[in-house]
């Protein structure tokens, strides 16, 4: 059999790719894509200006960074773990650019270099005492969060010495000039398309599939040859060089403070789970998260644009998670019966059209 | 059997805490067991510990809090507020303060059994939701609890202080309630294996929602102790002391499974004790502060390593000493694998991997 | 009741159900099923999975809410909503799933929801007792009171579901596959506990997809089929190849296929010698080429951790293997399976599949875990793969967890074929699927066999090793008890497995 | 045997006044507290341009002429024992100060005055601090006390605690509702840093233009009237201003801003302290709109940043080196001289025409450095602050 036949016989046996969207969009991590429109549709009524293609990229350009993070979270989340630290590694990436680099423009790369090193370095210490030593990611991570933190602080007197050279924080500051309608292209847009698209890339390579059959079931993954602590591990190291990313785009965007980075990890956690990926894993996307991140933040901008006092935001931000999430798991629950019914009236055998070819002969 | 439990092993930590409290607090030319010191630790696990019995519940029935800081806030608020220097009005005060708190509970309650949201989530959110209307509605500490409410935060019985008494005696009746009572019972069962607890005949939705209130209630009285402490009520005292993540941390400590269904409340009283002492040892040694959440951070994870290393072995070996090399591919086989379960029990992200035979 | 209550002539049925309706979600999955039960009777339920019989039990539990339909206890109709009603109307369930709270003691289980109290608080001494008298009650003295229901095994396990069911004073005992995980002699004590509770007039409901069972327990057999009653008739009336046909709807000519033309035991593939773990002792076995070989052995007698072992999953610590002539040791399946050996686990949900993932990313785990570069390969083949096994699905994107369980055995093996494995360990292949699917899991043993890989089965049920095998190996207490022949007769499988001694639990 | 602590029976009143002489605590209402108190904001008006007693160069010694508190009794010999219990080291405007104080007191311990200072850190938690507090009472051998407290009424009974050992107590920074210590050490005060920055924004802005003001941290008495003050001269002006917390983060600084650009222009930025207010004015040149007249802290970052964009601005005080006043004036009263019953410390801020000074001044030192940190004469200086070594 030609690989051309076999392809055709393999879309035979799979739902038009039509067909499979409009699955994907009745199901949580689609419909995020639903409220995204919808809270942006919002945000254009409070505020038509917002829709001018320079303040709209802007608006991307700001969230990348927990866009990015949320993008991170989700490779440990959906296999079943937590990572609380990631705030605290932004934080720490924060003030090691500050500290570091400083006014020394030279200095930017190599200590890029070792920020990155540093990222994967707290990830693999995340990842293993996890998997190795079996102790539950939730408190790993917590203690991650505390120890890392309290290190830098440490280490450099509570605060950095200042800002990073301008040249670096350009990535996080800075653009592309003179792209016709937008004005700039910010770097932060670009990293976070870069990103967005690999993490979109990995998903589909056996290693995205294998983390999220981790997550599902780690015992039948490990029966089925997956290095589980592993897979496991460089989870964990790829949201910690996550926020690695975010970092170096945040001490562009803000410049340095021991307070950027705090409480990140809620936030990406937040998206994460708003994206309808479960906690506990095995479920979800990778760019429901990232889109998670972005429903989260035209929130917060809706919120302001309608003048709702900055206190009560707090308020509304926890109503919205809370039924965004209830919602999502009652569609979960649904969908698990409701496709309990297609089971019955849509099963038939999936068959080739050609006479079975058995299980390997018919080569190319 | 005379095998270690994990209570064994959190209070044989606490020992060696306590030896260790000994020799350094000894160095600096202090007596560890000194009345002030003693006061100083009990004084700090009377807080954490009221808030780590109520996580002890929630964990168990496999939920989580994360709005007990503002909780404790708002509690400390409502009381000290209605209080208004009057001790006529400490009995509404209280009685308010903690119905306004078990309600909180109530719909977190509601919110993780009835709609299914991730404790995580349904807590993040409710903590969000109270902490915009402390912000929005009070400007800094409110209220005056009057002297005979503030006298429960500063009279003591020798070294032992009377919140510490008090969070004993919630501690014991919460002991009660888990152990011998139907309700406990049906919480360990809920935590366990839901369906299995449905089976059985036991309504799952009511231990999660009375793991929630107990423990919203919880954080409701360790509100009002602070606002005995304070003599003021605070929207910010909750949030400072960082007591969500403690008190998770101290049940994970005294050897709960963060899966839930498995632990036990006089661990936790042991881990809120290890991590009072460490504080009290970090201070007389006069850490940097910085440092001091290195440690605790470090401490945190080691010490459940510990019981993480001490896997179960249910089967006791049939030959040789031979240990048989269980690695990642072949983990502790709990009996419900043996059948055909409903697929992989819970879905918490948080294997249970702490477990230690009992 | 110490009489025999009378069995024939005109009795009045404990339980009546009429006309049962339910559907899940607009789809029926029971249509118009009614059957008696009257007391001391043993009704057997009969079907090929997703029948319903599960689901009817689970009706009568209270652990659904039925669509139509009514049910009659003693003549009165009644409305369970949730399993605690049942109980307390005498009814009580075994449910096919595993039902125990592993970290909880026997007591704790047995008396869950309804704990014996003194004033508000639970006795645990009463309980406790109760529990012993309970266990003793039916002849089972092995297991105390306070044991951790995870210290027990998995038969002793299965005998405290059973001790719960009973401890309801029931009047009706469901027993939804009581026997899935048992063998020979727990069965036996089964077959005692079944026979005192008929004594003392308890109506059993019986469900097995083990025919034997059914005609050696039942009084009455019902067949269900695609949610309907097909039959229901006393046993006597009906023999395997009748019921067969009344659950299939078409007589199964070779219900154990014969090996395939061209099949030939070649040399040997995989060799043990001297094998030993903390569970294995001495393990001395050679698989050859093209042979199918059935491990028999008694609950707990070590087969699952022989399989194991061979895979790396719980290594040999002891002793020598070879695989094709050179120094095979294996430190994790994942080494295991680079060396084209495949584990077909015994319980599918919790170690085989992936539930919440596809039909295709399933089948494709183990090529992306350990063949990344074959993905490709893989994903194509995929689809002649599963006409192969005549999987029944949507399409290759539904979610495995909607799948029937033979359907999900069959997404198993497929899994494992699309490394093409020289060796094949089967750990209860055929554990909990209906008539049809066994008959391909067999058929696709021979192909393999005859494609020349070393088949290693271990299985419970002995018509299946008998029937399948070229030869048997028996286990007990961790050892390799003996061969013998497949011509060889279950009394004697059983002889070995037992050893001299006698049966215990 | 029952252990009361007899101090709780006066009651603290709730916040509202810092000022241990402003007895009359502002009523606490159901929905908190009212921060602004007329009295002390007259009080304060009046004290920007109060003369200082003392040495202009020692600025830290300064103080507004008023009541003495005589300490002969608490003269003693040879070097004692301080306890401090310090909130937090968590803001770099404390951390600058804890450096300073830690370089006095080695000065002081090798005058033998003091022979050592014992520091619990309450790491923000009133309820570590009220712990702090009874340890040292109980076991800490103090002969005196420092308490720089977390929050002004919940630490008020605890400090009365201290007073009634019999040995000094001097409370500094954020104050407390009882007026037993020996002394209460503070800059003239939050009503000062807001009329001094509200009244320079005013000036410079007209009716109807927009303030964006950010705050730090919500509850601390020294703060909330920086706002208290400004807020009302902003009202008075016809100035419209909006308040956001921030907890310093510039991201969510930068958000704030890039909203509010968004929705309109904005022509003054306030800030309660330094921290973050770089992050502010990179919002507006990422907008590309008019940089704004803004107010800050001495904060380097800040001055820097001023510098360089030279926009309008004027870099309000709360003057660091109150952190060596603390231990100074034990030494006094150690020596049994008096020494103010409330020790106002002069605050002003640095004008655009003195920045250039400060900035040469303090050259070398790190972004969360504070200009008026006044330890130029300590040992250690500079190396110390620079490298920014906490103890
Ligand atoms: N909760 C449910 N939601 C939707 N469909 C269900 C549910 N439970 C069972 N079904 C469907 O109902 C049908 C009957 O299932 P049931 O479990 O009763 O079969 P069974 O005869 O017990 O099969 P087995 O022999 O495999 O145990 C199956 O097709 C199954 O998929
Ligand atoms: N006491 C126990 N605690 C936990 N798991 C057990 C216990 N006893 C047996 N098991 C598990 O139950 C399964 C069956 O037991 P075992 O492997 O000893 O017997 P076996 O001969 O393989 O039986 P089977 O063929 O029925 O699986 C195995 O997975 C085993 O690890
Ligand atoms: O006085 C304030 C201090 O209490 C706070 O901690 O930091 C900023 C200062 O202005
Ligand atoms: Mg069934
Ligand atoms: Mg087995």
């Amino acid at each position: 059999m030609s690989v051309a036949t076999e392809r055709a016989v393999l879309q035979q046996n799979r739902s038009s790719r039509g067909e499979r969207l409009l699955r994907a969009l009745r199901t949580p991590s689609g419909a995020i894509f639903v409220l995204v429109a919808v809270l942006f549709v919002a945000v254009l009524a409070a505020n038509p200006s917002f829709g001018e293609p320079g303040s709209l990229i802007r608006f991307i350009g700001r969230t990348a960074p927990i866009a990015i993070a949320a993008i991170g979270q989700y490779f440990v989340i959906v296999s079943g773990e937590f990572d609380l630290s990631m705030g605290s590694v932004v934080t720490a990436q924060v003030i090691i650019a500050g500290n570091l680099i400083g006014q020394d423009e030279a200095r930017a790369l190599p200590v890029l270099a070792l920020m990155i090193l540093f990222g994967a370095f707290v990830g693999l210490v995340n990842g293993l005492v996890t998997t190795l030593l079996r102790v539950p990611s939730f408190i790993v991570t917590l203690g991650t969060m505390l120890a890392l933190l309290g290190l830098v602080l440490f280490w450099t007197g509570g605060a950095a010495t200042g800002n990073p050279a301008d040249s670096f924080r350009q990535i996080g500051r800075g653009g592309v000039q003179d792209i016709p309608v937008l004005e700039v292209l910010p770097y932060p847009v670009i990293i976070l398309a870069v990103v967005a698209a690999a993490a979109f890339w990995l998903m589909r390579r056996p290693y995205g599939r294998t983390l999220v059959a981790v997550g599902d079931n780690p015992r039948a993954a490990a029966l089925t040859g997956a290095p589980v602590w592993w897979i496991r591990t460089r989870a964990f190291m790829l949201s910690s060089l996550a926020a690695t990313v975010a970092g170096v785009i945040l001490v562009g965007y803000a410049g340095v403070h021991p307070s950027v980075g705090q409480g990140y990890e809620f936030t990406a956690i937040t998206a994460v789970v708003l994206g309808g990926v479960v906690l506990g894993g095995g479920r979800g996307w990778v760019l429901s998260a990232a889109a998670g991140a972005f429903a989260l933040e035209l929130l917060f901008t809706l919120l302001n644009f309608l003048g709702v006092e900055s206190t009560w935001r707090d308020s509304v931000q926890g109503v919205i998670i809370i039924v965004a999430v209830a919602a999502a798991s009652r569609n979960w629950q649904r969908k698990r019966r409701g496709a309990s019914k297609q089971a019955h009236d849509e099963h038939r055998p999936i068959a080739a059209p050609t006479p079975a070819p058995g299980t390997d002969e018919g080569g190319t | 059997m005379n095998r270690l439990t994990s209570t064994h092993i959190v209070y044989l930590v606490a020992l060696a805490t306590i030896i260790a409290g000994t020799v350094l607090v000894g160095s600096t030319g202090r007596n560890f067991f000194s009345t002030g010191n003693i006061s100083d630790i009990l004084t700090g696990t009377s807080i954490l510990g009221f808030i780590a019995i109520g996580q002890t519940l929630v964990i168990l029935v496999g939920s989580l809090d994360l709005s007990v800081p503002y909780v404790i806030s708002l509690s400390s608020l409502i009381g000290a507020g209605i209080m208004a220097n009057q001790a006529g009005n400490i009995l509404p005060a209280v009685l308010l303060a903690l119905l306004v708190s078990a309600l909180i509970g109530l719909v977190n309650g509601a919110v993780v059994a009835g709609l299914k949201v991730h404790g995580f989530i349904a807590t993040l959110g409710m903590g969000l939701i109270v902490s915009g209307y402390l912000g929005s509605t009070y400007q800094g500490s409110a209220g005056q609890a009057p002297l005979a409410f503030r006298l429960i935060g500063a009279t003591g019985i020798g070294p032992v202080p009377v919140s510490t008494l008090i969070m004993l005696a919630c501690a014991a009746v919460v002991l009660v309630l888990l152990n011998t009572t139907r309700l406990g019972h049906a919480m360990y069962a809920v935590g366990g294996d839901a369906p299995v607890a449905r089976m059985s005949g036991v309504r799952t939705l009511t231990p999660v929602i009375a793991a929630h209130v107990i423990c919203s209630t919880m954080a409701g009285l360790a509100g009002l102790l602070l606002a005995a402490r304070l003599g003021v009520g605070s929207p910010t005292i909750g949030s400072q002391g960082g007591y969500d993540l403690l008190s998770i941390a101290a049940v994970v400590l005294g050897g709960t499974l963060l899966a839930g269904g498995k632990g036990s409340l006089v661990g936790t009283l042991g881990g809120v004790l290890i991590f009072a002492m460490l504080d009290n040892i970090m201070s007389v040694l006069q850490v940097n502060p910085f440092l001091k959440d290195v440690v605790r951070g470090v401490v945190i994870v080691v010490a459940v390593a510990v019981y993480a290393r001490r896997r179960t072995v249910h089967r006791p070996a049939r030959f040789g000493r031979g240990q048989a090399h269980r690695g990642d591919a072949a983990p502790p086989r709990g009996p419900g694998a043996s059948r055909q379960g409903d697929g992989p029990a819970r879905g918490d992200g948080t294997d249970a991997r702490n477990e230690v035979p009992a | 009741m110490d009489d025999e209550v009378n069995t024939q002539g005109a009795r009045t049925p404990i339980l009546r159900v009429t006309g049962l309706t339910k559907s899940f979600f607009g789809v029926p999955v029971l249509q118009d099923a009614s059957l008696d039960l009257f007391p001391g009777e043993v009704h057997g339920l009969v079907g090929e999975n997703g029948a319903g019989k599960s689901t009817l039990m689970k009706l009568l539990a209270g652990v659904y809410v039925r669509d139509g339909g009514r049910i009659e206890l003693d003549g009165e109709p009644v409305e369970f909503t949730h399993p605690v009603q049942a109980h307390q109307a005498g009814l009580s369930t075994v449910f096919q799933e595993f039902n125990l709270l592993p970290e909880r003691t026997v007591a704790q289980n047995i008396y869950l929801g309804r704990e014996p109290r003194k004033g508000l608080l639970v006795d645990r001494r009463a309980m406790n007792r109760a529990t012993t008298e309970l266990l003793e009650e039916l002849g089972i003295t092995s297991i105390r009171p306070t044991a951790s229901v995870s210290s027990l095994s998995v038969a002793q396990q299965q005998i405290v579901e059973i001790a719960k069911a009973v401890s309801y004073d029931a009047r009706i005992i469901s027993m939804d596959e009581p026997t899935a995980a048992l063998a020979g002699p727990e069965v036996e004590l089964l077959y005692g506990i079944i026979d005192r509770l008929r004594k003392r007039g308890t109506a059993i409901l019986y469900v097995s997809h083990r025919l034997k069972e059914i005609f050696d327990l039942c009084d009455t057999i019902t067949v269900l089929k695609d949610g309907r009653i097909v039959t229901s008739s006393p046993a006597s009336g009906l023999d395997d190849a009748s019921l067969v046909r009344a659950m299939v709807g078409r007589p199964i000519s070779a219900y154990f296929p014969e090996a395939l033309p061209g099949t030939t035991v070649g040399s040997p593939l995989l060799q043990v010698s001297g094998g030993g773990n903390d569970q294995l002792d001495d393990i001395d076995l050679t698989l050859h080429a093209g042979e199918i070989v059935g491990v028999a052995g008694l609950q707990g007698s070590g087969r699952t951790e022989l399989v194991e072992a061979v895979f790396g999953a719980a290594g040999f610590t002891r002793g020598t293997m070879t695989l094709e002539g050179r120094p095979y040791r294996p430190r994790s399946p994942r080494d295991a399976i680079r060396h084209r050996i495949a584990l077909i686990t015994e319980d599918r949900k919790a170690q085989g599949l992936s539930l919440n993932q596809s039909i295709l990313d399933n089948a494709l785990s183990v090529v992306r875990s350990v063949d990344p570069m074959r993905t490709a390969v893989a994903r194509r083949r995929a689809p002649g793969v599963f006409s192969s096994l005549e999987v029944v699905a949507r399409d290759l994107d539904q979610e495995v967890q909607f799948l029937s369980g033979g359907n999900q055995q069959k997404v198993v093996l497929a899994k494992w074929l699309a490394i093409d494995p020289q060796v094949v360990l089967l750990d209860e292949p055929t554990r909990g699927i209906d008539v049809g699917a066994k008959v391909a899991v067999y058929s696709l043993m021979r192909r393999l066999a005859q494609e020349g890989k070393a088949i290693l089965m271990v299985s419970s049920e002995l018509p299946e090793v008998l029937g399948m095998s070229d030869r048997v190996i028996v286990m007990r207490d961790g050892r390799i008890a003996g061969e013998i022949p497949p011509a060889a007769s279950e009394e004697q499988v059983l002889q070995l497995a037992t050893g001299a001694r006698g049966v215990a639990p | 045997a029952c252990t009361t602590d007899s101090s709780i029976e006066n009651p603290p009143a709730a916040e509202g006044s810092a000022s241990a002489e402003s007895t009359e605590a502002a009523q606490p209402t159901e929905d908190g507290t009212e921060w602004f108190d007329q009295a002390v904001y007259d009080e304060q008006d009046a004290q920007r341009s109060a003369t200082f007693e003392g040495d202009p160069e020692k600025p830290y010694l300064q103080y507004i002429d008023g009541e003495m508190t005589d300490t002969a009794a608490f003269a003693a010999d040879g070097p004692q024992k301080a306890c401090f219990s310090n909130a937090s080291i968590s803001n770099p405007w404390r951390q600058t100060g804890w450096i300073t104080m830690n370089q006095q007191l080695k000065v002081l311990q090798d005058a033998g005055v003091v022979s050592e200072m014992e520091t619990r850190d309450a790491q923000d938690d009133d309820n570590t601090q009220i712990a702090d507090i009874d340890y040292f009472i109980a076991e800490g051998n103090c002969d005196a006390f420092i308490i720089s407290p977390n929050s002004t009424a919940a630490m008020t009974p605890a400090v009365e605690r201290a007073c009634e050992t019999g040995k000094p107590v001097i409370v500094f920074d954020r104050g407390v509702q009882t007026d037993c210590a020996v002394t209460f050490i503070h800059p003239i005060g939050g009503f000062a840093w807001g009329i001094d920055t509200a009244e320079f924004l005013s000036e410079r802005l007209g009716e109807g233009d927009k303030v964006v003001a950010l705050r730090i941290l919500p509850g601390v008495d020294v703060l909330e009237q920086r706002w208290a003050a400004a807020e009302r001269i902003f009202e008075e002006n016809g100035i419209e201003a909006v308040d956001y917390f921030t907890g310093a983060d510039p991201v969510e600084i930068k958000s704030i801003i890039s909203d509010e650009l968004a929705t309109g222009d904005v022509q003054g930025v306030w800030m309660d302290a330094g921290d973050g207010a770089v992050a502010a004015i990179e919002a507006f040149e990422d907008a590309g709109a008019d940089l704004p007249v803004m107010t800050g802290e001495d904060e380097m970052s800040f001055l820097r940043k001023w510098d360089e964009t030279g926009i309008d601005g004027l870099a309000p005080v709360y003057s660091n080196f109150q952190w060596r006043t603390p231990l100074l004036a034990l030494q006094k009263i150690f020596a049994g001289e008096e020494v103010p019953a409330e020790w106002v410390l002069p605050q002003s801020p640095i004008t655009e025409d003195e920045r250039g000074e400060f900035l040469t001044a303090n050259e070398g030192m790190p972004d969360g450095h504070y200009a008026k940190f006044g330890g130029e004469d300590l040992p250690g200086y500079p190396t110390v602050w620079q490298e920014r070594q906490i103890p």
